[in-house]
């Protein structure tokens, strides 16, 4: 992986690479754990996170799921139930919807429900987000939806690291585990580290270190973040840039530390604007340190409008690095 | 109820009163849970199993211990057909965290890991992938042990349905479907919700061996789900039952039944597979008379002492509020 | 309807009335009007609100569906489509993670992917919300995911003018309508207007008036806010009480004028805390009025647990008077 | 392709021609698409037709305007066959503002509202509710007008396909459901998908009426439709058509094949539907080899006329972004 800070273009493998990595680490080293999800195995995964797994490991352990979201999510929870370690790939969020019953019904109440009795070791995977024209129904990022489910853990992996090693610590991970793939990331190069070792999935990371504002973000924002971080260096303002890695349970203890230190804060999330995770960040923060603010949140999410085909309209759709720029230098304008 | 499915030679005396004992406990216990209800014992929804005992009481017979159970809402009758302790559901019901599932899921959702009884799911349809999935894990493990789901004719309907049959028979995974066929889904007639009213035939589409039972005849039943959970065994892949049965009463304690005759009701309670059984069994020589009272005073005693264990049991206190959301030692 | 300010107790007819009455008139004046969804028609409705309309209307108009929640409200978004105005119900919001793809996918962005060719002018109406042992599966308040849908129009009505009258408004919207009503509202009793007349759904509505700090609600919190107010009444603080009313579009213009002449603001909501419309309202607040605050905004919302079915564990879940005053109070206090 | 079902009497020289013409201006447009996107003026998922033309070209004679269309994110077949304007489609998969959908839905969401083309659906079972209800819609309306849901066959194992069917067909709505089954949903084969393969069986399941036929025989596909319509229009309830049929092109310009062999492809590529009926066209004396040339330049020219269209089509403002989010004068 190359620094943080930086978007990593000279390195050896992809972010889809770092996926593959860890879940084949997972195949070897529990014999409980198999990956299922619609064409994961023939096609080889709809963004070729799969490929080769199915040569290597068989059918069974990667299996091909018909056209069935509810069904093969619902078989994932009962067969983790059942003493099992699936990964399952909900191919992207936008058909997660239909089996969101599963997850939040299912997956996220049993072992509250049963008193504690069972849990559900469940890994599931999904891309997510938009950036590649796919117009109003394929390019959904609801991340904030599944983070406001108590029951689960939410993960968005933003670097090569992040997306290998989240991978193992969520298999290990007693309970269920969403992990989002931002679907901009997938050709994002880097260089995997030699020894898988999972990752502390607990903390936010600070990616860029910086005096003057706290932004705070996750996955494929990330990167537009720290290149809007270079941009307001160049203007003599030094920004933090935070990703937040774990969207639920949040770690209000690095986000508050951060803004306690720059006093101002600037939240970027691809998600519609209301009612998104920046909404949620922005509320923690003024519950938890108001009076150390010296101007306003403030955010940039996505306009209000399903996402157009059209890639003028779909950018204008999307918060871009000009758009943090801008926010950011409003943000430090504010008396 | 035919004859015929009653001669079964397996029938000994101990097994005809161990089906009518379980029928019972169900039949009281419910009675009784009734009655805890008007008295706000018991809160949320109450779904009677009364009139369907026979179901439950027939397939259990055909499990053994390390096969799985995924039941509804009305799953009352499965948890104590399966063996769980009639205490410890009835506290459940309370709302103490003597319960089954230490209260926090009530009449809806009696979970227990060491009856392999997977709730008590309250989503119509919705527990049908998790029978799948506890079906796949046994497959892959070849451990030979089965998972049953039962659920409603209402159920029938939901796209879960549909998908759950269709990967349990590609996969061929040893999942036992018991459509509990009891011709309402809440207020709404069979012949209002499926253009296919005969259940049985839809198995045909996913090419998983069907069959209709009379479900007010418990012998019938278990003889269908022994079959059953042999093929199962066998790796021939699922295996669909509907049973046909009625439920007596409403369908939860604030239906007022508007879409149903009384003539109907009590048409089927003709039916009573209790009854029905007891007074074969009496006929075919296999009970006396006293040994069915001897039940009935032995059901009794255990629902009275049910309740007196669901009375003394103790309130979680609100301090523990959090608890089971995560694992313990996870951050949440 | 009894005065705001109070739980209506002694009037003639109950919420449930209200909504009853709503959707007969709008089968009486539009004959494209129709009401379909689970057990509407022979069992008189899961919380009897359609009682007696299936021999008015018979059961074309009044349409009982098998359970198929994706089917028939994606059936109720085609039929809008072709030119009818269907009222769908969904028994309770718990159940519409079924249909949710069909709302999202579907009703909320037809219009958008068709470039403005085709409305989809349906109704849906589902219940919402705890406080009936109802355990977890069954005790959903979901609203903040319907209302960060761009493409629909989310409605919480919580006083009986509100249950009747917006029926019709969302009827004559071209748009798609979901509706939350309530479980704990269908017995509130009051009196409904002679005149049925549709009500304006743009605006939030301040159901107390004061002036030490603004409490926001909607739904069935809107009485316990009340009920708080009274008690913090007593103690010589003077809350007003906004209900919003309509949840997607947010009357940002009355809640920030409100805030700008209290300078608190106490947000109360039934959803989880974590990605609530509580979060979203703070987020709105801190960058439109952030200058006027004189304290930090607190929010009330329900505990991060699936909702446990005893009484006392489910009451402690939810937000409750006391919990409310007793914000207000720290919220007042904070220097 | 039967030379029995060509048999047709009603295929007269004109209808011929017309049939060949549709399936080839189907093929060429979608050629050019193909170059375009390589070219990157078309974005975005791109999934292609070819191979399938027979069948919306067949069903689109079995309809009439006042009859809707539900169709898939793989319609631009669908869309030419009923009629839409091939510059305005074309300006569509540009994103341009003078497109079908000026310019929002791209490939995947076709709409016109004068040809009650209703998309252009991209989550795959998602139309076949909508079509379901514009059917209740014509039947409560007593229209006569019926509805068409194109869909293929990896859309059976959603949830969404039983559902829909089963509403359909108990509410006896006038909806044609035409199942495109190409043997592969992406790189999922049949085999891996469904439990019983033959897809046009699982129609029983609702009581729907129900055949196959040669997806690459374009007149056993128009003549399965229009006895399919004929019943709808009597008011018989749905009709269920799987026609059985091959995508030429990977499943999206991304797909590397890896799950099929050439060969297969080949032996499919034999039974092109449009060599096939031209080649029997002209056997028949149905058509002459002068006029499949003509249709040819004639097809040519309206693809190369498309294309200027979309090209000296205008990008949308990005100041109208917030546009037909909600209808212009309500509050949003
Ligand atoms: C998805 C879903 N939709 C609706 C309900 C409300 N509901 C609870 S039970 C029930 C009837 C189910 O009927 P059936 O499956 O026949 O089972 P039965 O109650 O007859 O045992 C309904 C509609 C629900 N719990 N879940
Ligand atoms: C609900 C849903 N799941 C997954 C996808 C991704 N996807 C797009 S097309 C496709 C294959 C569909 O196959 P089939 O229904 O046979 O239609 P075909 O592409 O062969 O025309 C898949 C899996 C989707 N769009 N929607
Ligand atoms: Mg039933
Ligand atoms: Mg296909």
């Amino acid at each position: 992986m190359s620094e943080p800070g930086q978007q990593p273009t000279n390195g050896t493998a992809t972010y889809r690479d770092a996926v593959r990595a860890g879940i084949r680490d997972a195949l070897i080293r529990d014999p409980r754990c198999f990956l299922m999800g619609e064409d994961v195995g023939r096609y080889g995964g709809c963004y070729a996170v799969s490929k080769g797994l199915l040569d290597e490991f068989g059918p069974e352990r990667i299996r091909d799921t018909p056209l069935s979201e509810s069904g093969f999510v619902g078989a994932g929870i009962g067969a983790a139930l059942g003493g099992m370690r699936p990964i399952v790939e909900v191919m992207t969020v936008n058909f997660s919807l239909l089996c969101l019953d599963q997850i939040l019904n299912n997956a996220a109440t049993i072992r509250h429900m049963s008193g504690g009795q069972f849990s559900i070791p469940v890994v599931i995977r999904m891309a997510s987000g938009a950036g590649r024209q796919l117009a109003a129904q394929h390019s959904h990022s609801l991340e904030v939806w599944y983070a406001h489910i108590p029951g689960i853990r939410v993960l968005a992996p933003a670097t090569l690291e992040d997306a290998q090693g989240m991978l193992w610590t969520a298999i290990v991970d007693p309970d269920p585990v969403v992990i989002f793939e931002n679907v901009m990331l997938y050709n994002m190069t880097g260089s995997l580290p030699v020894e898988v070792r999972p990752v502390d999935i607990g903390r936010a990371a600070i990616r860029r270190s910086g005096t003057d504002l706290s932004i705070v973000t996750y996955g494929g924002s990330l990167w537009k973040c720290l290149a809007a971080a270079e941009a307001l260096a160049e203007a003599g303002i030094d920004a933090e840039v935070i990703d937040l890695r774990t969207l639920r349970p949040l770690d209000d203890e690095t986000i508050m530390a951060s803004v306690r230190r720059t006093r101002r804060a600037l939240l970027v999330d691809e998600g519609w604007r209301s009612g998104s995770l920046a909404a949620e960040i922005m509320a923690r923060i003024v519950e938890q340190c108001f009076w150390s603010l010296d101007a306003p949140l403030a955010r940039v999410c996505s306009e209000e409008v399903p996402i157009p085909y059209p890639k003028h309209l779909e950018d204008a759709a999307l918060p871009q690095v000009p758009a943090i720029v801008e926010a950011a230098r409003r943000t430090m304008g504010a008396k | 109820m035919t004859g015929a499915t009653m001669d079964k030679p397996h029938l000994t005396r101990a097994h005809a009163r161990e089906l009518l004992h379980q029928m019972q406990r169900i039949r009281s216990f419910e009675e009784k849970c009734a009655e805890l209800y008007t008295q706000e014992k018991i809160r949320g929804f109450l779904h009677l199993y009364i009139g369907q005992e026979a179901v439950a009481v027939g397939v259990m017979q055909a499990l053994e211990p390390r096969d799985g159970i995924v039941a509804t809402y009305r799953e009352h009758g499965h948890a104590l057909a399966r063996g769980l302790d009639m205490g410890r559901v009835m506290a459940e019901m309370y709302g103490k965290q003597e319960g089954s599932s230490r209260g926090r899921g009530g009449s809806m959702h009696i979970f227990d890991a060491a009856g392999r009884f997977y709730g008590g799911n309250a989503i119509v349809g919705g527990g049908l992938p998790i029978a799948v999935g506890l079906g796949l894990a046994e497959r892959m493990r070849a451990s030979g042990a089965v998972c049953v789901a039962f659920f409603g004719e209402g159920a029938a309907a939901e796209g879960e349905f549909h998908e759950s049959l269709n990967l349990a028979a590609l996969w061929r995974l040893p999942v036992l479907f018991v459509c509990e066929n009891n011709l309402y889904a809440m207020g709404t007639a069979l012949r209002l919700s499926e253009s296919e009213p005969e259940i049985w035939r839809k198995a045909a589409s996913y090419r998983i061996a069907a069959e209709a039972v009379n479900g007010m005849d418990v012998v019938a039943v278990e003889a269908a789900a022994r079959r059953a959970v042999h093929s199962l065994r066998e790796g021939e892949g699922p295996f669909f039952i509907e049973c046909r049965t009625y439920r007596f009463r409403a369908h939860s304690m604030f239906d007022a039944q508007l879409y149903r005759q009384k003539a109907e009701v009590e048409e089927w309670k003709k039916r009573c597979p209790i009854r029905m059984f007891g007074d074969w069994a009496i006929a075919a020589g296999l009970l006396h008379p006293d040994e069915i009272e001897a039940i009935g005073h032995e059901v009794e005693a255990e629902v009275a002492a049910a309740v007196r264990f669901a009375e003394a049991g103790t309130w979680e206190p609100v301090a523990d509020l959090r608890r089971d959301v995560m694992t313990p030692g996870e951050a949440s």
